[in-house]
């Protein structure tokens, strides 16, 4: 059942198919966002009750709902890098943590400006936006803990030990909204049924927010293939690679 | 000394916590440099905030509890580093029982050092900062199931940045953010109880906290051990 | 069953049980209401669940609706003064309705208006009045354009303050 | 189109400065975060160079030494 799987356990092969992925990824990427955010910022109305304010919606929400699936997939490349000891889960968990953080401090950085002329406070110690703050320490811990080894395999094994443990942190994310009766208002795009915008709101939002996650594909890309590069650095088609590329 | 058949799982948990508790008696320092920094953590901000009853009283619980998890992340080291040092600990590692027994041991061996002594103390400086009378109770309950949990979730640091030189900074790092959740509960629940409510959610949510890291923290730190030997 | 499995079974087991009374302990934290929030009934009534009741001088969070005409400002200063009334669906209000006010002195966020969820961070003071340190407004997860809502009934105008 | 003119369209209904802040700083960190990529991409195959030519060249200075003491 797995068999088709293989060919992808062999480093080369995969660096050769996520090579051939990204230029799809990257024109996806500029293409969506090019639209989502021409729309979002001209054509889409302002909100009844925020004005015009409201178009931040369409960074801090792609970004904080990518800046946790970054990291659920993280955790679960992490997971399966250590049981199955599979070397290039290991550098895919590599790629996607600074991705991760980037992606948690643009939703933190534009809670905050949303925060200040909608709720008076540029930052309040509301459970949302607290875990939101200790996932970026997690994504931080996980890197410093990457460039602590000088070994990238036993690395990548111990900042897998550490995403996996942080994953504890995204449930609780997830539902401090439903805990605690504070000040962030509830998810608006994830309830099922008929999302609670009106559809020329909700449009431009998809285009964004897979704009982004087309963007985030193609870096993690981009950071695989490096972390393949430099895992391998001793392998004779490594060499030939690079020998016809410095050229 | 070595018996022929091989001791069972308790006898080797028993045996590990009965030498750690040894070390730590043979060198007091262990025991008294934490408890001695918690204190004078405490004492620092009375001077540097202002010895206003009203405005400690509100913030004792988060001093104390802050002091607590400092103190705590500051012992850390002595946990695995040492035996690092002197191979002991690949010994260990090599012994037929699970590691996860021996982790378990030594975490406990830890709490009882360190954790401990901490919560005798922390109702004297309750009183130095005038908390809330009717917080006594919360702030025990708090710390008896809340320190132990700082020990399971530092061990998991400690045991990815023993091998690593100057983990100390990086240990933080990793520790700190984890032992938030513990951080806010504690200090809520002590808060809750300062207004005469009940607190026993809060309590439940730590008591939550408490047995997933006892249960799978051994675990984490049994792996993380076996890449940082490696 | 040898030894070996034996011991393996007991670990599983013990892991299961483990995580059984973790599962156990949420729930219970979940059903027990862990915040410190009232609500403007509450403040005359005690809490709902458990009856308790805010003491005077108590510091307190309180959440509701800002009672449509009760909004007083201080001419000179920045000085205001409302009332809350309990939120709930579909926003009506009644006079009879449990209100506390809530005296404020500082600047209010752009969403505050009549109508609005708040809440405030503060003390109570006697006859139902909570002095507060700090107003937060509260919006919910709905967004509409301008035309719509106003079909909806829901007609804004930027507040003039 | 939702603005009349640029002025209105720089303006965001007055909160122009949250508005442009906001993506300000998302564009400022993805452009940083893209170039991070680019470069430690570049620096890694430097790397992987700069061996390959030092073990190339301790691989010709083997030979020479070789071929020179069969001279001899």
């Amino acid at each position: 059942m797995w068999k088709w799987l293989h060919p992808y356990a062999n480093p080369e092969i995969t660096y050769h198919f996520t090579g051939k992925l990204t230029p799809w990824f990257t024109w996806l990427s500029i293409i969506l966002l090019a639209i989502g955010l021409t729309w979002a910022l001209l054509f889409a109305p302002a909100d009844y009750q925020q004005g015009e304010s409201f178009r931040i919606f369409y960074i801090h929400v792609p970004a904080a709902i990518l800046s946790m699936s970054i990291y659920v997939g993280m955790a679960i490349a992490a997971f399966s890098g250590l049981v199955w000891q599979l070397k290039l889960a290991d550098a895919s968990a590599a790629a996607l943590a600074p991705v991760g953080a980037v992606f948690t401090a643009i939703a933190l950085i534009t809670g905050a400006a949303w925060g200040k002329p909608m709720w008076g406070t540029w930052w309040i110690w509301d459970a949302r936006l607290t875990s939101e703050l200790i996932l970026l320490f997690l994504y931080l811990g996980v890197i410093a803990l990457h460039n602590a080894f000088e070994d990238k395999a036993l690395a990548g094994k111990a900042a897998g030990i550490l995403a996996i443990v942080g994953v504890i942190n995204i449930p609780i994310i997830k539902y401090s909204v439903e805990w605690w009766n504070t000040l962030h208002q509830g998810a608006t795009v994830s309830k099922f049924g008929k999302p609670a915008m009106s559809a020329d709101m909700y449009w431009p939002f998809l285009f964004c927010f897979f704009g982004f996650a087309f963007f985030v594909a193609a870096v993690t890309c981009l950071r695989f293939k490096t972390e393949i590069l430099s895992r391998n650095s001793m392998r004779p088609w490594v060499k030939a690679l690079v020998k016809e590329e410095i050229k | 000394m070595m018996s022929i058949n091989i001791p069972s799982y308790r006898q080797a948990f028993m045996l590990m916590l009965k030498r750690d508790l040894t070390i730590a008696l043979r060198h007091k320092d262990d025991i008294f440099n934490p408890l001695l920094f918690f204190i004078i953590v405490v004492t620092l901000f009375p001077l540097g905030i202002g010895p206003e009853a009203s405005t400690l009283s509100r913030i004792a619980p988060g001093i104390i509890w802050v002091a607590a998890l400092l103190a705590t992340l500051l012992s850390l080291d002595r946990l695995f580093k040492a035996d690092f040092a002197d191979g002991s600990l690949e010994q260990m590692m090599l012994i037929p029982q699970p590691l996860f027994i021996i982790v378990l041991a030594k975490i406990i061996a830890h709490w009882l050092i360190t954790g401990l002594p901490l919560i005798f103390i922390a109702p004297v400086l309750a009183v130095l900062l005038h908390l809330n009378e009717n917080s006594y109770g919360a702030l025990m309950i708090t710390l008896l199931i809340g320190t132990p949990v700082l020990s399971f979730i530092g061990a998991i640091g400690v045991a990815l940045t023993v091998g690593i030189k100057k983990g100390g900074v990086l240990l933080s790092l990793i520790v700190l953010p984890l032992y938030i959740p513990v951080l806010i509960f504690a200090t809520s629940a002590i808060d809750t109880a300062a207004m005469n409510l009940p607190y026993s959610g809060q309590v439940a949510i730590i008591g939550a906290l408490f047995f997933t890291s006892f249960t799978l923290a051994p675990f984490a730190v049994s792996a993380a051990l076996k890449v940082s030997t490696n | 069953m040898n030894p070996r499995r034996k011991k393996r079974l007991t670990i599983i087991l013990s892991v299961l049980i483990g995580l059984s009374v973790v599962a156990g302990l949420v729930l219970y934290a979940l059903s027990q209401n862990i915040d410190l929030f009232f609500k403007p009934s509450e403040i005359h009534q005690g809490k709902e669940d458990t009856g308790l009741k805010a003491q005077l001088g108590q510091r307190i969070r309180i959440g509701g609706l800002v009672v449509p005409g009760s909004v007083k400002r201080d001419e000179s200063s920045l000085k205001v003064s409302f009332k809350l009334a309990d939120m709930r669906m579909p926003i009506a209000f009644n006079d009879a309705d449990p209100m506390v006010t809530v005296k404020y002195d500082g600047i209010l966020p752009d969403l505050f208006r009549e109508g609005q969820g708040i809440v405030a961070n503060g003390v109570l003071a006697e006859g139902f009045i909570i002095e507060a340190s700090e107003v937060l407004a509260k919006h919910d997860e709905n967004y509409m354009p301008k035309e719509l809502a106003e079909d909806a009934g829901k007609a804004h105008t930027k507040p003039s303050y | 189109m939702q603005f009349s003119s640029f002025a209105e369209f720089i303006d965001m209904g007055g909160y122009g400065f949250y508005v442009w802040l906001s993506f300000g700083m998302a564009t400022l960190l993805l452009v940083l975060l893209v170039m991070n990529s680019l470069v430690s991409n570049k620096q890694v195959k430097q790397r992987i160079a700069k061996q390959q030519a030092r073990q190339e060249k301790l691989k010709r200075a083997a030979k020479q030494q070789a071929q020179l003491s069969q001279s001899s």
